[in-house]
């Protein structure tokens, strides 16, 4: 059967404020890497769907209605691989 | 992901001992050997391995345990089912325990926390109770070191990452700072549970014919051979021994407490035990001895995480949330109906049989098959070799130390920064304390208060172990730890009930560890004699060990205490000016083991104060007594830092001062740490009749309206400070250690 | 008054708030389990705090699926009052019914502690028994109450005095101190603290008593409208 | 100036309970996208490193010791694109 991996990636978008990836950064460069900036944190979130006719549609919905909150986060995927198993 | 090794046969398990690997001794293994007639198979061997570990077993420390009082007209279950219960009248009964994490906290705090709080809220609401609140005891190393506040850090947020989710108030606790701890971090958490007598659940297997089944989330590989793990000290490979770690998932556990609740009113529930320690063998196993009856299970049926799980992983497994039940036979489907409710699956995975066997079957093959007493009741017990340590007799015949001269404020100001005294605010604010509202009395004064609904009555939780004590003498020590935490029972206005301890010991095959261990318990007992306090469940944690060396001996004590009225519920803090404070009984000058001593010399040595456990008693019951009078105001009693910390801790975020002139010396009246005291403020107008009452109360002075501390002696003033900059500098101590870095 | 508590799996406040109602403010409370369809013949409609599905992936996100969600949509537009606490405005601001989200806290820690609220307007129905300026205690418990709103939903929100609740001492980083907002018609309010935890002062604070008191107000007063 | 744009994915091991992952599969399922499994959520850093000698080292190490927590994650990185600003 074939299947698709797909990889959503979540961030916070650009005009909110990120309060863990400040506190990362933060913390970075106390351990000596000073060089690191614009640290943002965000989620990988990973998941198989068999693979059918409305995949990127179904994919989208998936985001915008539940994976990601669109009025402070931004969203990416990636349907990276197509495996058999 | 599949495991592609192949398990050793049972001859290969001989020849090779490979059975020392799972923490069997030649001689466990030859007794195996002998119980069923034939070399258990890897899966037996397995099972042995856990059940016969001294976490699940507690083969060394059992005939220790004998020697505590468990008995009392108010106790309706004691040791040896998931926690103990205690009748407080109106049809209701308090269930509570203590459990330890560390080994699990010190590889993955933030996890290894969480899911110790998980363990123990389950071992409450498998007898049936509603848990009502959180409490826990940490100990770690200094705070100087990066990967010490990493652990409390990591610690103190899954702690409150779990209780807060489920929705449990964590309201108390305590937590301590000394070098011991440094590679071996205690995690203790205990949960509180109310119940009415008749939802009273033992976890029984009765009824040949009922169904086995199981509840909450599926099997993984996570914590194999877990309790083994806890019942070895830490080494450098611990990492790469560690089992997989397990995840607590706190919404699951909400789910199954909420289901299992409505199970209880379910009269097709025969028992109920949660999959703790040793998972799903244990809790069969010992659901079936107690019974008296065996168990067969089915493992294909048994819900499985990950592809390709052997028996030998299913059995040893530790994943979380996980609960075993047993059914009348014919019910299954009310059972499933409740909790299908909650969104879980109850699934039937075996049958309770007369025969007195264990026997689990897998792909249509018997796996394993022994008798469940031989893995349960019928572990090995030992009693090991006991030696007095070397350090004892040399405390004990050292002179008594008291310190030099000394600026008082300078010295007041030193102890308040001291970690294990200052404020604990950075930890308890990040535990909702207040969730089910009904804490009146919040983390910060003595005990914690929670008022019981329905009910005019309410609880004093508290958690105590001074283990600087018992480092010098682990008896005097033992006693301590059960006195003070009943002290704060009192100062909170309750009678004490009854004790759940967590013993946190070295290696105990060391003759001076097990001594410890020895005269702890004997100390502890005898305090709970006196008090009449018994001991209603607890837990032991041996081997808490890294680099060889033992951490001290912190024999936890978390004690219940029943506060009768709404108006006898007391708080540590000064209520007005005029007040009259009072110290109950006068120093000694007893500085061993002392916060001053540890402060200025770096260690501690000598005899640690003595204890009348008669005087004790008789001051207790006074301070109770005029509490239910009306006359007390505030009550704390004194502990690590003497009358001068207790003094600001009371006045501290009441906006008010005191003024107090001591008499004698100063110095000991201050700072040593003599046992059996109390600070009280007392009404003026009831003064003349506290004083007839309690005799050896000691007028001090008042409480004032100028927020400032006053203490003269017979010489003059040697204390003058703002009572807010004294605060300042308790408060500011751990925000100042932790919010500085900040890692991960 | 007959008032629902919708339970969500995960919700932990919903006794707290179903106590508050009755023992406290002394009416008639339900819980209503996440899987009814109906809402009808309640007065108002309480979501409580907690963890709804654990707040797995982000606070209120899962929830707001539930199959309630549609009647909930629809008190909120027959004018009934809703009050989302804690968990329970989150669920509000995934569901779209208030504006804006939640971030994490500021110190990116959990915070549990009595903090003191001041009144920014009392001409709603859940706030008029408070003066407008009045500093009010109580309790806060969460780790993401960092409320978020882009720069015009702020404005609009200042404008139309949709803030009913700020922070004197903000704790989270909310932005404009914000505590709890409105929606535009008035009925729908979300906060991140406790007034459920307020309601006895044995336990601290009864400053959150009148909030319930407001709301009983508002029905009494609008009962009395249509039997004239 | 020369600078990477470096990208973590962190993720639970495979043997580890990913409680998360499990809630948002029953939520995709209810949602009506059945075909969905194997859920696991994990996170998503992005930050900016001045271009230097030790770059990938520095980078296994901040993940090492910081982004990720090796006793229950994975991770790996890329280290996507050179931009110049
Ligand atoms: N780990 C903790 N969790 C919750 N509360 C804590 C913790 N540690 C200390 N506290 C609270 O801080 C207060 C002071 O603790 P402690 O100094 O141990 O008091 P005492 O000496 O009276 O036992 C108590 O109310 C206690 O419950
Ligand atoms: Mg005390």
């Amino acid at each position: 059967m074939v299947v698709k991996k797909v990889k959503v990636f979540v961030t916070l978008k650009e005009s909110v404020l990120d309060p863990q990836g400040k506190a990362v950064e933060a913390a970075l460069h106390q351990l000596g890497f000073s060089g690191v900036k614009d640290v943002r944190i965000g989620k990988y979130i990973e998941f198989v769907v068999a693979d059918g006719a409305d995949g990127e549609r179904d994919i989208r919905a998936m985001c915008e209605k539940l994976l990601a909150n669109t009025v402070i986060e931004d969203y990416r995927y990636e349907v990276e691989e197509v495996v058999s198993l | 992901m599949p495991r592609l090794s192949v398990e050793p046969t049972p001859e290969e398990i001989f020849r090779d001992k490979r059975y020392r690997e799972m923490g069997l001794s030649d001689q466990e293994y030859e007794r195996i050997t002998a119980i069923l007639g034939r070399k258990p198979n890897y899966t037996e061997t397995g099972l042995f391995s856990v059940m016969w570990s001294e976490h699940c077993s507690y083969k060394t420390s059992k005939p220790v345990l004998k020697r505590f009082p468990t008995t009392g007209p108010h106790v309706l279950q004691g040791p040896g089912e998931g926690a103990g219960i205690v009748d407080i009248g109106d049809g209701l009964a308090v269930v509570f325990k203590i459990e330890s994490h560390n080994h699990p906290s010190a590889i993955e705090p933030y996890q290894g926390a969480a899911t110790g709080v998980g363990g123990i809220i389950r071992d409450v609401f498998s007898m049936g109770a509603r848990p009502v609140a959180l409490l826990n005891s940490l100990r770690f190393g200094p705070l100087a070191s990066e990967r010490v506040r990493y652990l409390l850090e990591q610690v103190v947020a899954g702690i409150a990452g779990y209780g807060n989710c489920v929705g449990i108030p964590t309201v108390g606790g305590e937590v301590a700072f000394a070098d011991c701890y440094e590679g071996n971090p205690l995690v203790n958490a205990m949960c509180v549970g109310l119940i009415r007598h008749e939802d009273i659940q033992v976890g029984r297997a009765s009824g040949i014919g009922n169904t086995v089944m199981y509840v909450g989330a599926a099997t993984g590989r996570d914590g194999i051979h877990g309790a083994t793990f806890a019942s070895e000290e830490l080494t450098d490979d611990s990492e790469e021994k560690r089992p997989a770690v397990q995840v607590g998932d706190p919404f699951m556990e909400k789910l199954l407490l909420e289901a299992c609740l409505e199970l209880v009113r379910c009269d097709a529930l025969v028992g109920m035990q949660d999959m703790g320690a040793a998972g799903l063998t244990s809790s069969a196993s010992e659901m079936a001895s107690k019974a008296g009856v065996g168990i067969e299970m089915n493992l294909d049926l048994v819900p499985q995480r990950e592809a390709g799980m052997t028996p030998y992983e299913m059995m040893l497994s530790e994943s979380q949330e996980r609960m075993l039940l047993v059914v009348e036979r014919g019910r299954e489907a009310e059972v499933q109906n409740i909790f299908k409710k909650w969104g879980l699956h109850a699934v039937a995975v075996g049958t309770v049989i007369e025969e007195k066997v264990f026997r689990l079957f897998h792909k249509g093959c018997i796996v394993a098959e022994v008798p469940v007493d031989a893995l349960a009741s019928d572990a090995p017990v030992y009693h090991m070799p006991s030696k007095e340590p070397e350090a004892y007799r040399s405390h004990q015949s050292r002179p008594s130390w008291r310190p030099d001269d000394l600026d008082p404020a300078r010295t007041l100001y030193r102890l308040l920064g001291d970690p294990t005294i200052a404020s604990k605010e950075w930890i308890y604010d990040q535990y909702d304390y207040m969730v089910q509202t009904n804490t009146v009395v919040a983390p910060g004064s003595d005990a914690a208060v929670i008022r019981i609904r329905g009910t005019k009555k309410a609880l004093a939780l508290t958690t105590d172990c001074n283990a600087n004590y018992l480092r010098l003498d682990p008896e005097v020590g033992g006693q301590i730890a059960v006195a003070e935490a009943a002290r704060n029972i009192i100062c909170s206005g309750g009678r004490p009930l009854a004790v759940t301890d967590c013993l946190n010991f070295g290696n105990p095959e060391k003759p001076e560890v097990f001594w410890q261990l020895e005269k702890a318990v004997d100390g502890m007992s005898a305090a709970c004699r006196a008090l009449e306090t018994p001991v209603v469940s607890g837990n032991v944690s041996l081997y808490n060990e890294s680099g060889r060396r033992a951490i001290d001996p912190t024999p936890v004590v978390g004690m219940v205490g029943l506060i009768e009225a709404p108006d006898h519920i007391t708080t540590s803090r000064v209520k007005k000016a005029g007040d009259v404070l009072y110290v109950i009984g006068r120093a000694r000058g007893e500085f061993g083991g002392s916060a001053l001593q540890r402060l200025l010399t770096g260690d501690v040595f000598g005899r640690p104060p003595r204890l009348d456990l008669e005087l004790e008693k008789k001051r207790q019951q006074q301070l109770l007594e005029e509490i239910r009078n009306g006359r007390i105001q505030s009550a704390h009693d004194l502990s690590e830092g003497g009358l001068a910390v207790a003094l600001c801790e009371s006045l501290f975020g009441t906006g008010l001062g005191a003024t107090i002139r001591i008499q004698g010396d100063a110095i000991a009246e201050l700072f040593d740490e003599t046992q059996s005291r109390f600070l009280v403020s007392v009404k003026p107008e009831e003064a003349e009749r506290f004083e007839a009452h309690v005799a050896d109360a000691v007028r001090l002075g008042e409480v004032t309206a100028e927020p400032r501390l006053i203490v003269a002696g017979e010489t003059g003033a040697f204390i003058d400070e703002a009572v807010d900059r004294l605060e300042k500098a308790w408060k500011g101590v751990l925000p100042c250690y932790m919010d500085s870095k900040t890692a991960n | 008054m007959k008032t629902a508590v919708i339970v969500f799996p995960g919700s932990n406040c919903d006794a707290d708030m179903y106590h508050a109602i009755r023992d406290n403010l002394g009416q008639e409370a339900e819980f209503i389990w996440h899987e009814e369809k109906s809402l009808d013949g309640f007065d108002a409609v309480m979501i409580p705090g907690g963890f709804s599905y654990g707040d797995y992936l982000r606070t209120g996100a899962i929830a707001r699926f539930s199959r309630i969600m549609p009647a909930l949509v629809q008190a909120a537009e027959a004018g009934k009052p809703i009050l989302g606490v804690c968990n329970g405005f989150q669920i509000l601001l995934e569901a779209g019914l208030l504006p804006g989200a939640m971030l994490r806290n500021r110190g990116l820690k959990f915070i549990c502690r009595p903090v003191e609220l001041e009144v920014v307007n009392n001409r709603t129905l859940f706030t008029s028994l408070y003066e407008t300026g009045e500093t009010i205690t109580i309790p806060i418990a969460h780790g993401e109450g960092n409320y978020y709103c882009d720069e015009t939903t702020l404005s609009a929100l200042k404008a139309a005095g949709r803030i009913v609740f700020k922070y004197r001492d903000n704790p989270n980083g909310s932005v404009g101190d914000i505590a709890g907002i409105v929606n535009e018609k008035g009925n729908v309010l979300g906060m991140m603290p406790h007034p459920e935890r307020a309601v006895d002062a044995l336990l601290g604070s009864a400053d959150g008593l009148r909030l319930f008191q407001s709301i009983l107000k508002h029905w009494r007063e609008s009962r009395a409208a249509l039997v004239r």
